[in-house]
């Protein structure tokens, strides 16, 4: 199953750990013999301290493309469920930003099929980040080559 | 058709939303780019990076993609998000 | 920071998580961009119903060999944090089996060690498991070719 | 010296540790193997599978490692934990 959201408020990762383990019923799906959790945190910068980071979407489209990757996700590999939680909206450093968690009966697919959503998501899935800085500054985050160099690597074989 | 505008090319322009009629001969969401370049100078240096992404309906496409007066569109800088 | 634990209780996957999260203060660090956490369970069997799984270890040996990986993977990729928890004894289907979690400034050192321990661990660290069968059955779990092809793909680059 | 054997092979031989001399002319791992294989049938058997892997003071190592008679060796299957 696939489960999508894209919200302002925080996420419980335990919480959200649990109910890949149990797969919708109340106890641990004995089908499940691994997941894979990925989650991305704001972090602070040395050099330039942050207030907060702005994160800005594109109302729709956002949930279509992350549906659209996570339902790649599952053609390509055997996957039980799979999670993807995205944060809009002001955070500050230390806080949480995306959650992507996949269960499996093996660890090879939990594994591929988390890190490929991961990839798609950091290069389609419609985000702007701007950072706002203690000294007053602010400034839209650049797309780094290195994650359209990852993205494209999935292009191939797995 | 409606036009959005995202992340920094929606404060460039200081517009988040355009409704307007398929300008003539724009067939494509490339040539509606272009359309829009030339609606002055602000437009021009916010949308003449080069490194300007589409969404028809969307749905990420490339600059041939053709678009109608039904059409929502939306013109943003790559994706940052993760 | 690495943290190695060879046990037979239970472990909490959030109050891990959280530990990641924190690297060892009170609140979050901002150093840490990504958290890439794997947990492995015991799946059933359709075909031949599981009554426990024994999962038997080298004393001594197994806390030195998961020691060893994680330094080998902190050494690899630039990471902040490494915990290891395998359990031992005997697991009923459903139960957590592995926990191996990665905190790390950028998600791609956090995938790639986290997914890097996974994969020698199943080839190097000593355990050995028993199936138990409902019907009276027992049997060694024999190792696999792929995990073990999975093990060598890490002796070439990245 | 030690020997120990763990899974399958401990469950085979009936044994989890074994204390014992040196054995003459026995210089590596493997070579103790193969004197470990010639004490009879069940020892044959169990050892014989050609699946055999080595740790000596608890790193896992080659058949051509040397062993001496303060050393700690362990002999198991291929390992299947995680």
């Amino acid at each position: 199953m696939i489960s999508i959201s894209v919200q302002e408020q925080d996420f419980d990762t335990g919480e959200e750990y649990r109910r890949l383990q149990q797969a919708g019923s109340g106890v641990n799906n004995t089908d499940v013999g691994g997941i894979a959790i990925f989650t991305g945190q704001v972090r602070d910068l040395a050099d330039n301290p942050l207030k907060f980071m702005r994160l800005e979407h594109y109302p729709g489209m956002t949930e279509k493309s992350l549906q659209q990757t996570a339902e790649q996700a599952a053609a390509r590999w055997p996957v039980i469920d799979i999670r993807i939680i995205h944060r809009i909206g002001d955070l500050t450093p230390g806080q949480q930003i995306v959650f992507v968690g996949v269960s499996s009966a093996h660890r090879d697919s939990a594994f591929s099929a988390c890190e490929f959503i991961m990839d798609i998501l950091k290069t389609s899935a419609p985000f702007w980040k701007k950072e706002q800085h203690v000294n007053g500054d602010s400034s839209w985050v650049d797309a780094k080559d290195v994650d359209q160099q990852r993205a494209e690597r999935w292009q191939g074989g797995d | 058709m409606k036009v959005l505008f995202f992340g920094s090319l929606r404060e460039q322009l200081g517009i988040g939303e355009l409704n307007t009629a398929l300008p003539d001969g724009v067939e494509t969401v490339g040539q509606l780019l272009a359309n829009l370049q030339a609606q002055g100078d602000e437009w021009k240096l916010a949308l003449g990076s080069g490194n300007v992404l589409f969404a028809v309906n969307q749905d990420m496409v490339g600059e041939n993609t053709p678009v109608s007066d039904s059409d929502e569109v939306a013109l943003f800088p790559p994706v940052t998000g993760g």
